[in-house]
């Protein structure tokens, strides 16, 4: 699937879009780690990470449809 | 209902008008804006990055949130991207309804919203360094009492 | 601290830009507009009245008032005389402060005040008679219920 | 002394400025009684007219300077 990055996480991993293998029945959670597991550098955004499956916030519980685009969103800070 | 996130300039005009009606007695507008200093710090400029698309997708869905809560008649929310100067406008948000209290109220309600949960990043950039801002509270603590 | 009592249309860019400052992160402006109903009867339109040189002197002190009493930047506040249509602006306030919350506080504050104690005077005018207004709250009452 | 009349007050008294005559020591409210005298239709405003001497809201009690200009302002609705 694909992963999107933004802003100090995008920096931090020098990408702003990754590819990562996704297994049926996988939950966010679970491409979260793999990410995480080929990308330690994520390791301290993840307390205040959150996730977005095809433009939606989701939960790290949420199944990942195939096909579905996620997005690692660090806390927000427009206006 | 006019929702935008660009890399053009913003225009409050184009928000006024975007949300006018014959019912209308009250517009409020609110404006962020790229301010000199923050955290006691000397900005030079800032950079602002967004998901566009989801962006957009949650500023409606707020505008949306705001008319149905508050019973205002419509609303407008521009947000702009990229590297933006002192004194420019980061941020239009613009509620018409019948009377004021409630113009007020939704584009207070809207900004906090938005600060909230839309999917844009600020980045701080001084003479001797740059930083990610996170989260909206980064922007409203006070700040720090001067050393003695 | 532009204040200005007038019979030409009014500018919110033009307040806007008057309380622009380097130390402001945020500027609310409201937007008296005029609307096609009050208390149930459609508005044609209206008239406003003003002894303009002591509403001047109100507003200026009004806008004084509320630097210092919210901390807030600077102000501007500009209302229109004469005959004015549905959808026109008759009231524009700008507040720039350095964070959102004291520029709506102040912003509101002043409207309010302005309602109060501003000598300006609003004739409604409908197809079938006219009156003037007395008293703000006259405007801000809800519309009477339907009848039966 | 010269006196402003203002929206339907103006329109009731037909006029938008009278002179008015002032003893030394007069205050705000011996105008008042005076010009009310000389124009009953201002009779229905009094319960809630306010005064201004010279652009600035005074009291029935202000004793009004020599040559002052005195503004009655029905209730404002500006806005």
């Amino acid at each position: 699937m694909t992963v999107l990055l933004f802003a100090g996480v995008a920096e931090r991993v020098g990408a702003r879009r990754l590819a990562v293998e996704v297994a049926p029945g996988d939950r966010v959670r679970d491409v979260r780690d793999r990410l995480v597991a080929a990308h330690p550098q994520l390791e301290p955004f993840l307390p205040t990470l959150r996730y977005a499956l095809d433009e939606e916030y989701a939960d790290e519980d949420t199944p990942v449809p195939a096909g579905a685009t996620l997005a690692l969103i660090p806390p927000v800070s427009g206006g | 209902m006019l929702i935008r996130v660009t890399d053009a300039p913003l225009d409050p005009s184009e928000a006024i008008a975007a949300v006018a009606s014959p019912a209308a007695g009250a517009i409020d507008v609110f404006l962020g804006v790229v301010r000199n200093e923050n955290l006691g710090r000397t900005v030079d400029h800032l950079v602002y990055e967004a998901y566009p698309s989801m962006a957009e997708r949650e500023m409606e869905a707020i505008a949306r949130e705001a008319c149905a809560r508050f019973g205002v008649i419509d609303c407008a929310i521009l947000h702009r991207t990229g590297r933006l100067a002192i004194g420019e406008t980061s941020l239009v948000a613009a509620v018409s309804s019948g009377h004021r209290a409630e113009a007020f109220a939704a584009c207070r309600w809207i900004v906090d919203e938005l600060k909230r949960r839309v999917p844009i990043w600020k980045k701080e950039v001084w003479s001797d360094g740059e930083e990610w801002i996170e989260g909206p509270e980064a922007l409203e603590r006070p700040a720090p009492a001067p050393p003695r």
